[in-house]
């Protein structure tokens, strides 16, 4: 067992899994000698070679394309956009041709792809280096959806994600690269040393994708989330001394329904956490099924904690970031009935 | 309406329009002597010009001329002919079809035989093919079994694509044919990856990908041509040029200039060839498999040529293009060509044209009724219902699953 | 007052707008000299010319790019998008520029772009001529989203959104271009004379973007939705003798909230339903918002009629398009309660 | 690992990595004199060469020579290499000010200012920009306010982008200077559509794009490419090669030939320049500027020249560059070249230079004293919080409102 950033998780996930299947190779914009602008791909090429870890020319269509191609010859290609924000150019061939050619094909072609996106804001990177696409994406039939939280999750469901033979759009929430971030940008940044989830073994090992994680049991609400927002929300929770049931979902599609029932069975309330903005995201297909399954006993509505209905600005960085007061606040609204 | 503005804009316009008299004299055709052969390793910036001429081997009495000959044996060239005259019968038999209302839909490539033929008897079977809808050619000479492809076509119980595609989208994994997608140019950056992984794996497979002059135009060409250039990939990139893309002339796409010359700016062999010449354009494919297979990389190809009918069963051209436009084609109908070749070389006569056709025709319809039996788009029957949840995923999870018990209360 | 297709509705609103506005301009593939594919420009470039009415090359990013400088410039471009399914290419340009421009600019520039688009199924067009991509949209801060049900609306929603300085995502349901489509394909077709919605007016006039209609008063269940699903819906009703009141949105964004709210305050239940997939489709979005806002007198949890989470399947395409049975039994489950 | 496979791809490589000698010798220069200016609307077919080859004016020593000589006023002259000192002073306190913590993010231009402010003279205050986030010299010469450009790096209550963009993301509509995109390449094909409603209207002012060497394999310069040639399109293209996109060396974009190559694919001039070299710079700009107000189109410029800094204040470049690349570099330092050569004419002195240096450090100095106290990104003041909600649409709609409303509580 070794303390790993998620930084180094992910890069040991990718290296145990070019380690054992040489069909495997990494692309991306400046992935390969300068190992990736964070990091996530340091020393592989060295090890592994110009050929097997490429650099790309700018062009995320181009890139996806030719993991679509790599894929449908044999390999497992993992695609790396630079920043989530920068996958639209390639949406088409995301949409239209990834997600949909199995399909199309009867079952003939498929392309194993993993495509992998640092996402999500409070880094100060204006607009256009903060965004949280992955509710997009999960209306994309064909695709599978993951955001982990942290360091061991990020290699389990990152070697899962390789190893699975449908389309993964993975996406790492950058604000936890380097450690755990509570919501409040004037303390001082923490490591993952120290945080059990930054314990992380240097073997291979997986984690189903599908499966959510209760992070803290709790009987008086249910709370939602993924990514950096589980660890804001945990904060949230402890300063609001509210007994919530913390789950952290890691897998978007397929959705694991059943734990989240459960939970609601016990706490008939609930609180849906995401950075990414209010309407049509992620949250509110969360709602939408969950009235459908726990309608009879829910006893409050479902309330909704989200990034406003606008880009995300560089100055109001911590307005727009839906922090832990907006939180307990939803948390608190939901009790008060 | 107030006309204050004095537009400075430049718009392309089609050569012809309804009502106009097609006259294409202004096209200047180049011999077949005219057109250098370097060997097939040369630097791409010793034979730019042949972005610029045309490729052609028959010249205008259908004899082969030039440096270009590709030498075949009377057999191939029989068999090419063969190929040639049975995409054109299955394809009328098709639309035929569609015009009665057994297919929902359906696109013929008249006119445009000889490249999907050409190309594939060029290429070798383990060579990955990314076509449009427009090469059925290319299944003919792979000997794609005619009632599959008519059952595709049906969308029947016995179409490998289990329902799910429009006719003339075909699929066919075992005979290195991929999936024809719906959306234009996509497979043709695609076809770089294959070819990237053929060449990282050490084997020798190529890639040869197609797309339309219309469709060039889509960032996936562009993307091809760099990463194709970047990393050296073994693939052929092909843009038939048959004029038109639906209303649209070819030059709201070629910027002015020849399709051939875009791979100029990545320093690909780029060549330019009439894609009406069955000898010239199965030449050019092989030159271009050649070096692709040697370590040369890619090659950009325009296949000059002429769509003969609508785009699809859902236009009617009297609508944007004049009368006879094919009629006036100077490169001729590549069929006709290709058996007056074999006729002055005495290979072949118009008799034994008749008997091929006949045969063919004959094929064509039994095989037609045998796939009818096997279900038709309207009544079916087509794949189990509940199949329809399948190969979204490669194992169904548990939303799809629930759904499709929704679907079958 | 004539009688008019929606195809000859739009017509009639572009050639009108431009009639009135020099700036408003039409560009798109075969647009020009063909009229569209769908017929919707027929006649325009005739009358207008071809600097106005712009046949463009195959390529939807550059098609939204030029309309973006185009309106920079003070333009009112009008962009069509072949069918919706090949919006995907020009997705980078709608959501990071064309969605984000006033914005990021701080309101200095934008580009009051109309991109049109016919959606949905039921043309035996399989999936790549079937789909409904409103959804995305959506979640896209800074567009509006509208789909009209009928050629009188559709007139009045696009002159309206010709001459609004927003940017419009103007989708047009195809399978009701000619004739109301009430869900069952063996039905003899019939043509917008003599639905009450096919009379529409020569001249100039507008409908403002943002207000839901009111097709069918009821009492028992609110029925949601839009585009061609609003007729499938309202036979669906007739035929299964529920009273039910059903609202046509035709302005997805910014929504019709109170309209809704006022109905709900009177049935206390809800349908919603959409030709789109289901997970994250927009009926989501409207549940979220609806639990929110009415939980307190919902008497029966919302149910959603979409089309399933597949490609639109050609030979299955009856199954997939969510029908009258389907709308007839989601209705009867809200009411068993 | 298993070695089984013997990979044949070819991966571009750069000519030099930390801990290589860097050796440019291996380029070959021309000099002023070689290149050939042709008549601005001359046809493209008859200037090929330029895409190859290199336009320069100044030689070796600094003296303007040859064809392209723009032959401008030394008043003209000094005001240049105003605006390049001016650029890289600013640049340098920007960037210590981001290492201060004042800013949050910063990108230099340096080696890099012949380009912008070269162009910019060239082109008219009415003609539109369309630049990146290195082409900050364009506002320099337009005059915007350094007050002003302070304020929108530091998000403060008199950023006219209202604390939304990342440093060096200006906008100024005023000065017609557009929005810079955080998303590359972007802007390109939208210049394009901004000139086509420049011709459409009738008048006379053109757009100027710019993108990275890097960013030009996006999709939107094919746009860009496509829809100017279509249409013909008043629209300068212009492209900076300057060697490096962040890690990744130019030649993984190039495909192996020049940039301005790819110009030629659309038969467009298509012109190569020594980026470094104002007097070339100019000259070009001037020319294509004249080719486009005068109904010739867009021409596509590849100014060629070398990144002297890191990418961003993000990167270290002693990660994946070799020391003194650009003490290497055979194109020199533009402002130097600039400065000698007006040295060599007795038209300045070093002693000017350094007044000049002194003045304009003292200048931003005051400006940037000025600009912190309208406030900074980390204290304020910023615009008022509201606003946050303002400018997503022109008004404000109800769910908006409702956010915002809660947001305040
Ligand atoms: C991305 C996309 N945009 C638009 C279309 C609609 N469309 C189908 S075929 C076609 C014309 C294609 O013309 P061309 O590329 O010349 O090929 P051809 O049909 O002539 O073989 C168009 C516009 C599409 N299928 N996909
Ligand atoms: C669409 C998109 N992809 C990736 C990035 C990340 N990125 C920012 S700058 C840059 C390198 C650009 O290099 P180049 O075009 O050569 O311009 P230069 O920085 O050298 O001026 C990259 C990859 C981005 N901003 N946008
Ligand atoms: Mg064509
Ligand atoms: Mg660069």
């Amino acid at each position: 067992m070794a303390t790993m950033s998620m930084v180094q998780a992910i890069n040991s996930a990718l290296d145990i899994t070019m380690e054992r299947d040489q069909n495997v190779l990494c692309l991306g914009e400046d992935v390969g000698y300068f190992g990736g602008v964070f990091r996530c791909t340091a020393g592989l090429q060295e090890k592994y070679g110009q050929h097997r870890v490429l650099d790309t020319p700018i062009a995320e269509a181009g890139i996806i394309a030719a993991a679509i191609g790599m894929g449908v010859n044999g390999l497992r290609p993992v695609a790396e956009i630079q920043f989530a924000d920068y996958i639209y150019p390639a949406f088409d061939q995301i949409v239209s041709e990834l997600a949909r050619l199995r399909y199309r094909s009867g079952g003939e072609f498929f392309a194993p792809v993993t495509v992998r996106a640092p996402c999500g804001g409070g880094i100060r990177g204006g607009q256009t280096h903060s965004q949280s696409p992955e509710g997009i994406f999960t209306h994309v039939c064909g695709l599978k959806v993951i955001m982990p939280s942290n360091p061991y999750d990020a290699k389990g469901l990152l070697i899962s994600s390789i190893e699975d033979d449908d389309p993964i759009i993975f996406f790492e929430p950058k604000r936890c690269y380097n450690g755990p971030f509570y919501g409040d940008p004037h303390q001082q940044a923490v490591s993952w040393a120290g945080h059990p989830k930054g314990e992380v073994p240097e073997v291979y090992y997986t984690i189903p994708i599908g499966e959510a994680a209760i992070v803290r049991p709790g009987s008086e609400v249910t709370v939602l989330t993924y990514g950096t927002m589980v660890h804001v929300a945990e904060a949230a929770i402890e300063k609001s001394g509210i007994d919530a049931e913390l789950i952290d979902l890691r897998t978007l599609l397929p959705l694991d329904i059943d734990a989240i029932v459960e939970s609601l069975q016990k706490t008939h309330r609930c609180v849906v956490i995401h950075e990414a903005t209010r309407t049509s995201g992620y949250g509110a297909e969360l709602i939408a099924d969950i009235q459908e399954e726990c309608f009879w006993f829910l006893e409050a509505p479902i309330v909704r904690v989200t990034g406003w209905d606008t880009p995300y600005p560089h100055a109001f960085e911590w307005h727009y970031f839906p922090g832990q007061e907006r939180i307990i606040e939803a948390m608190k609204s939901t009790l008060e009935t | 309406m107030t006309d204050q503005y004095q537009s400075k804009l430049v718009i392309p316009e089609a050569p012809f329009r309804p009502g106009d008299k097609p006259d294409y004299s202004f096209m200047s055709l180049p011999s077949p002597n005219e057109s250098i052969k370097p060997d097939c390793m040369a630097d791409p910036a010793e034979m730019k010009d042949l972005a610029y001429g045309m490729v052609r081997v028959l010249d205008d009495d259908q004899h082969a001329q030039g440096a270009w000959d590709p030498q075949l044996s009377i057999e191939k060239l029989q068999a090419a002919l063969e190929y040639m005259v049975k995409t054109r019968i299955y394809d009328d038999r098709m639309f035929r079809m569609q015009r009665q209302g057994k297919l929902s839909f359906y696109i013929k490539c008249l006119g445009e035989e000889a490249i999907a033929v050409g190309q594939a008897m060029a290429l070798q079977f383990g060579d990955m093919l990314f076509s449009t809808y427009r090469q059925q050619g290319l299944l003919f000479v792979r000997d794609r079994g005619l009632v599959d492809m008519m059952c595709s076509c049906l969308s029947n119980s016995k179409d490998n694509q289990k329902g799910r595609q429009l006719p003339t989208l075909y699929s066919w994994k075992e005979g290195n044919y991929f999936s024809v997608s719906g959306n234009l140019a996509t497979q043709f950056s695609q076809a770089v990856g294959w070819a990237m992984a053929s060449a990282y794996k050490g084997e020798d497979h190529i890639a040869s990908a197609w797309v339309g002059e219309g469709s060039s135009a889509e960032a996936d060409v562009y993307h091809a041509l760099l990463f194709s250039a970047a990393y050296r990939a073994p693939v052929l990139l092909n843009v038939v040029n048959n004029q038109w893309a639906i209303s649209t002339p070819q030059n709201m796409a070629s910027g002015g200039t020849t399709f051939a010359a875009r791979g100029l700016g990545f320093n690909l062999p780029s060549i330019r060839v009439d894609g009406n010449d069955l000898l010239a354009v199965y030449a050019v494919t092989e030159w271009a498999a050649k070096r692709a297979r040697s370590g040369g990389g890619p090659t950009f190809i325009e296949l000059f040529t002429y769509r003969a009918e609508a785009h699809s069963s859902s236009d009617d051209p009297n609508a944007y293009r004049a009368k006879d436009e094919w009629q006036s084609w100077p490169l001729g109908d590549p069929v006709e060509r290709l058996k007056i070749h074999l006729i002055e070389r005495q290979q072949w006569s118009e008799e034994q044209q008749e008997e091929l056709e006949a045969n063919l025709t004959k094929k064509i319809s039994q095989a037609w009724k045998e796939a009818e039996s096997f279900g038709t788009l309207e009544d079916g029957p087509h794949w189990p219902l509940e199949s329809m949840f399948d190969d979204v995923f490669k194992d169904i999870p548990p939303h799809l699953r629930r759904q499709r018990r929704k679907l079958e209360m």
